[in-house]
């Protein structure tokens, strides 16, 4: 036998003990695959997330419904087909019995199908996009967060409200950002000078901006998560613009792009239904705590996370520490049995949450800090608009 | 003429070359077997995941080890093949003949109108090129709203053949796709010995001598540009199929530079290197990034060490040598 | 006589505003070896070009056997017989001397497509290639890789690809290049033998190879044809001493005059 | 559309042209010079960038930082030179292409581990942030005016250098044939380290300019690299001229295509479609651009060597 031959047998054999290795992983303790995107531009976005869930956690004494419990944390790479696979692992190696986060929209929509065919509880830490709302619904999937269009569609009933005539919007090119349009002009009926669609992931919008200044809006609306967002905040204020029009955007001036921009961002608009300054015990305690441990303000997205855990706490509670009926886990869940830092919350027919909605402006804190602040209460206990075409009942 | 001095009719190179093709498919038919049998049907996928890689970084590997031509564009090819698998599905043919044809077709079609135009040049302004022509596509992709955009669509259902939900599981999958590479791995070896391949690597060396011998090199570089877009097309049908997912992040140009990167750490001509390649990125990124979410940085750390200090490749470092018809 | 293997028909040719090819017409008839001499920069490298393809002439027209391939690739010239020799030693240096010659064999063969054995398991191709080899000596080194042959074995490989392909015309430049002494006499044989089986259209700088070798010779002159005639007319022609030949020509002919 | 709206976005195309031309500059000379393919130019772009936020915000001055930042990239630059690209110079373009790749992986997720994921805080000195007024009523950010004007200050400095000093007349010569300079007996190594570290400080000031514009995060060198390989290879490889007028060229289009392509677009096929392929097409055009330039010429609009 030739030296190649061998060495390509030896290399098999490597790869076949180190699969056998990682196949004999016991299975005892509550098992949670959390997805989170934690590297690329919006890699903030899911450390929040998780940030909020490992807090909540770690309050819990890392049980979850006073089970020992393990988290098995994996990065999505905002790549659906990463995702998908790195799922698959999650449902077949690992062997979870819930698959929690999940940041981004189309990352969603891709491992929604492996996991609802698996019969795993899907409960989201951000993502709502409005198919699993609507017809696509599906038994197994909770959102903790909100239903993807519900904080556009907050900034139109405010922009309608306020009397802005003239608005331009303006969103990356992708599915979200479309989706973001469509909620903000549900609420929104004044007019829309221009809808500008820019690539996914750029960072100058000087083009943008000097169409912006020309335009002679009142008003622009945005939704431009992570790195985009910073970026455009800066060039926005440093172009004078922010003393011309009035900055509106969900998921754009956030915990997560305040401590780039700074007081670039001050005074901007924008719409979500939790802010740090939200007045309730539980939401108190949240943000010392999360100030304490990691050092800076938390964003929704860390409230969110922390909600999940929250609610999976209480959902195993519910069942006694039983994960493995998942018709009773989902009932559990359904139930909401949990005290959400948003204050009111519960779940509708389709596993969305009903709860308000507010219009917070960011702020530059007594200690400096820069966060989101409660304006006005623009819903209250809010159902999302997909909930009608839902078959679930 | 003496016969001590007529060349074998069994090419001892074809042999070894082909031996040595055996003993990686077998490894991968011996790792899925191991996996089944153990019941982890993770590693399963991850073995189709490396099956599929190593069929689209072979496509690569010949057009740069047998063909010379550097391409930045190769994930074009595949992203390609999987929306042609995306469309067919959801239009309800399924059929891998048909798929797996169409894909091949169109990609080469493609690679036939790009191809002519970037090998007016060669070097880095042959690489930029088929960089220019994939970022063309990838963005074509992006804006196809009704196939998802710029998030991309899952596939409606997986593809069967003849009938037959052959890719049903992922062990099956798994096992068609190191079916495919096999052949096409076969294919590939034996073709580097044919007279097709004696003429493509001396063009790689020697542009003048081959066409003061009387071939058309652009044409013999067209018509390989034109077979490795196809093949990297027939992964792209797989992997829609493993992913049940498409979207347009397949046509990226970090996929072309990941693709590339495979093919230089197997080795340049090295054609069972490029599936050592793919099997030791992917686990490496499967079992370095269950640890850490600085995995990449252990990557790269990894492939500055082996250009560093060995000046080698994985394929040399397996023993495995060039192929082609060299005696 | 028949007709002539290559007609130059006044070929023109000119780089920016220097002329380097001015109105050349030569003919080089069936078995004959003609030489195209010149002092350095006289324009023969040129002209070799225009005639392999490598290079388009202005105006003017290249003839091979009767046909005009003045708009032909370099590939499709050589498919009608037109075999080069380059100046530098031009071989694939990580073949072995066998597989170079089956690939200049495989050139002149049509369906490169459809044999899907492999070639150098082709015992028809091995036969020929080693017939080519045998015919400058080579039969003994034909598994060796080209770039472990000398300089001069490579140029003997160069010919045996090119006798391989069966030429109308073999174009030769400067064979003797960068070939040692010793080498270069067996090189001058080696072609001697060839003589009236192959047309040759031959540049070099080695006057004893050149006189040894050329039925006629063409004198090129600042890119234009000075004089053609056999080499008794050359050597005797003062215009041609005066310009170019000079003392190489006295060192070439000095022990017999 | 106005002709002062055109007037900006032509301005703001040269903008990202400067940006453009300052990573392209080193890349086209080290790339020329040592015929080096330095796949990890952009990351001493991420590198500028994030060592001036970080200097500045420390001093809590922009100049000292700028100084500061600059000085430790081009550090940074060195000891990559030193330890892995002095290796690579003589491999074959695939593994400088393989080893690059690792140490834009390295750097990448360094600077992640260093800094964080999110994107730090960096902005222009508050006397520079704000706006111009070209004419009583045509007004336009300062801080991108002073890219400009500092982009046409390096060319010209690049210039000078390059047509007039002994070690530019040695980088012509090198970018056309190596051998000449070899001979010579200049210590090609050493011109090598100063054209490289050179070449790493115009990049790190790049990322420095354009970090208070756009947000300073571990990725930001990715597409600049990618763009910036664009601009050489339109503009001729190993040409300083020819990275000059192709970044604007790159850098105009590209802005005027984002700017106007939906707009001119709905004239023609109507609003919803146009809305779909506008910014396909605006992303597009660059390449499309690349394409048809080295159709036409395929050696680039200045090629160093004359050859194609």
């Amino acid at each position: 036998m030739r030296k190649t031959q061998i060495s390509a047998l030896m290399a098999s054999t490597l790869l076949v003990s180190a699969f056998a290795a990682s196949a004999t992983v016991s299975a005892e303790p509550v098992k949670i695959g959390f997805v989170a995107t934690l590297s690329g531009p919006s890699a903030p976005l899911g450390v929040h997330m998780r940030n909020g869930f490992q807090l909540a956690l770690k309050e819990l004494g890392g049980k979850l419904g006073g089970q020992p419990t393990e988290v098995v944390i994996v990065d999505d790479e905002l790549k659906p087909d990463v995702a998908v696979t790195k799922v698959k692992g999650l449902l077949e190696r690992d062997k979870v019995n819930v698959v929690a986060g999940v940041v981004f929209s189309n990352v969603m929509m891709a491992i929604a199908k492996p996991v609802f065919e698996s019969e795993t509880l899907l409960v989201s830490g951000n993502a709502g996009p409005s198919p699993l709302a609507g017809a696509g619904c599906s038994p197994f999937f909770f959102s903790a967060s909100y239903q993807n269009d519900q904080n556009h569609e907050a900034m139109g009933a405010y922009a309608q409200a306020k009397g802005f005539k003239r608005v331009v919007l303006m969103t990356p090119n992708y599915q979200a950002g479309r989706d973001s349009l469509a909620g903000f002009k549900r609420y929104y009926k004044g007019e829309v000078v221009e809808e500008m669609l820019t690539p996914l992931g750029q960072l100058d919008f000087s083009a943008e901006l000097a169409k912006l200044a020309a335009s002679g809006a009142d008003a622009v609306f945005t939704f431009m998560p992570g790195g985009m967002g910073v970026a455009l905040v800066k060039q926005f204020s440093q172009s004078g613009l922010n003393k011309k029009m009035q900055f509106l955007s969900a998921f754009t001036v956030d915990e997560t792009t305040l401590p780039a921009t700074k007081d670039a961002a001050e005074g901007m608009i924008s719409g979500a239904q939790w802010a740090p300054n939200l007045e309730n015990a539980e939401n108190k305690a949240f943000v010392a705590a999360y100030e304490k441990e990691f050092g800076a303000p938390p964003s929704l997205y860390a409230s969110q996370g922390y909600d999940l855990a929250k609610l999976l706490d209480g959902a195993i509670k519910t069942t006694g520490g039983n994960v493995s009926d998942k018709a009773a886990l989902r009932k559990a869940i359904a139930a909401a049995p949990f005290k959400s830092v948003r204050g009111a919350f519960k779940f509708n027919a389709n596993g969305f949450p009903i709860q308000d909605f507010f219009v917070v402006k960011a702020v530059k804190r007594a200690d400096g800090a820069f966060v989101t602040q409660m304006q006005e209460k623009i819903f209250s206990a809010q159902s999302d608009a997909y909930v009608a075409q839902c078959a679930l009942k | 003429m003496n016969d001590m001095n007529r060349a074998a009719v069994v090419n001892p190179a074809l042999k070894q070359d082909l031996l040595t093709g055996f003993a990686v498919i077998g490894a991968l038919f011996a790792a899925l077997a191991t996996a089944q049998i153990a019941g982890a049907p993770y590693l399963t996928s991850l073995i189709g995941r490396i099956a599929i890689t190593s069929i689209a970084a072979l496509s690569l590997s010949f057009l740069i080890g047998q063909a010379g031509l550097v391409s930045f564009g190769h994930a074009a090819p595949i992203g390609i093949g999987a929306y042609v698998a995306l469309m067919l599905a959801a239009g309800g043919t399924t059929d891998l003949s048909i798929q797996l044809s169409a894909a091949f077709i169109l990609a080469a079609l493609i690679a036939l109108i790009t191809g002519p135009i970037a090998l007016k040049t060669r070097g880095v302004t042959f690489i930029m090129l088929t960089l220019a022509f994939a970022q063309m596509f990838f963005y074509v992709a992006s804006s196809l709203v009704s196939w998802g955009g710029d998030d991309g669509m899952a596939l409606a259902q997986r593809s069967t053949l003849f009938g037959y939900q052959i890719l049903r599981t992922d062990a099956m999958l798994a096992a068609f796709s190191i079916a495919l590479l096999a052949v096409i791995l076969l294919a590939n070896t034996w073709m580097a010995h044919t007279r097709f391949g004696l003429v493509l690597k001396a063009m790689t060396e020697n542009e003048r001598r081959v066409a003061a011998n009387g071939f058309e090199v652009n044409h013999f570089l067209l018509y390989a540009f034109v077979i490795a877009a196809g093949v990297a097309a027939v992964s792209g049908v797989l992997l829609a199929n493993q992913a049940n997912y498409v979207s347009p992040a397949y046509l990226n140009w970090h996929r072309s530079g990941e693709l590339i990167v495979i093919v230089v750490l197997g080795g340049v001509g090295r054609l069972p290197g490029a599936v050592l390649a793919s099997a030791l990125v992917i686990l490496f990124e499967e079992f370095l990034g269950h640890y850490t979410e600085y995995w990449k940085l252990g990557l790269g750390l990894t492939i500055v060490a082996i250009v560093l200090l060995r000046g080698r490749d994985l394929g040399a470092f397996f023993g495995v040598r060039n192929q082609g018809a060299r005696p | 006589m028949s007709d002539p293997v290559l007609e130059l028909e006044h070929l023109q040719m000119h780089f920016g505003a220097l002329h380097v090819t001015r109105d050349v017409s030569i003919e080089v008839r069936p078995g004959e070896v003609h030489a195209l001499i010149g002092p350095n920069g006289a324009g023969k490298t040129t002209l070799i070009s225009q005639i392999s393809g490598q290079l388009q002439p202005h105006s003017g027209s290249v003839i091979l056997a009767g046909e005009n391939i003045t708009q032909l690739s370099v590939a499709e010239r050589a498919r009608r017989g037109l075999s080069r020799v380059f100046q530098i030693s031009n071989v694939i240096q990580s073949y072995s001397a066998l597989a170079n010659v089956v690939l200049a064999i495989i050139g002149t063969e049509d369906g490169v497509w459809w044999r899907w054995r492999p070639a150098l398991s082709d015992t028809s191709l091995a036969d020929r290639a080693m017939n080519a080899l045998a015919q400058v000596g080579l039969a003994d080194k034909a598994q060796s890789i080209a770039s472990d042959l000398s300089y001069g074995e490579r140029r003997a490989l160069e010919l045996a690809i090119t006798l391989a392909q069966n030429p109308r015309l073999l174009l030769l430049d400067e064979p003797m290049a960068g070939v040692g002494r010793e080498e270069s006499g067996a090189l001058t044989k080696l072609l001697a033998s060839l003589k009236g089986r192959v047309s040759m259209l031959l540049i070099e700088h080695d006057m004893n190879a050149v006189f040894a070798l050329a039925d006629r010779l063409t004198v090129l002159i600042g890119g234009a044809v000075a004089l053609t005639g056999p080499p008794a007319e050359i050597k005797a022609s003062p215009l041609v001493r005066q310009a170019y030949l000079g003392e190489e020509i006295q060192a070439a002919t000095g022990g017999a005059a | 559309m106005n002709s002062s709206l055109v007037l900006l976005q032509l301005l703001n195309g040269l903008q990202l042209g400067m940006v453009l031309f300052l990573v392209a500059a080193g890349l086209t000379l080290v790339f020329g010079v040592m015929d080096f393919i330095n796949l990890a130019h952009g990351v001493q772009y991420t590198l500028g960038a994030y060592l001036t936020a970080a200097s500045t915000a420390y001093f809590a001055n922009f100049g000292i930082g700028l100084i500061v930042g600059l000085a430790s990239a081009a550090v940074l630059g060195y000891l990559l030179e030193l330890l892995v690209f002095r290796v690579l110079t003589s491999r074959s373009h695939l593994e400088q292409v393989l080893g690059t790749f690792g140490v834009i992986l390295i750097v990448t997720d360094a600077m992640k581990l260093i800094f964080g994921p999110a994107p730090i805080s960096f902005s222009a000195p508050e006397a520079l942030s704000g706006m111009v007024m070209l004419t009583p009523t045509l007004a336009y950010p300062l801080w991108r005016m002073l890219i400009i004007l500092a982009g046409v200050g390096v060319a010209l400095l690049l210039w000078l250098l390059v047509a007039r000093t002994r070690i530019g007349m040695l980088v012509r010569a090198g970018s056309t044939d190596r051998e000449i300079v070899d001979l010579m007996g200049v210590n090609i190594d050493r011109l090598f380290v100063l054209v490289f570290v050179f070449g790493a400080l115009l990049a790190a000031f790049a990322g420095a300019m354009a970090g208070p514009l756009i947000s300073v995060e571990p990725t930001m060198g990715d597409n600049i690299v990618i763009l910036a390989f664009v601009v050489i290879v339109v503009g001729g490889i190993g040409s300083v001229r020819g990275a000059f007028f192709a970044a604007i060229l790159i850098g105009v289009v590209d802005v005027l295509g984002r700017a106007f392509a939906t707009t001119l677009l709905k004239s023609v096929i109507g609003a919803s479609a146009a809305t779909a392929a506008g910014p396909a097409l605006a992303s597009m055009l660059i390449y499309i651009l690349m394409v048809l330039i080295l159709m036409a010429r395929p050696a680039g609009l200045f090629s160093a060597s004359g050859a194609t």
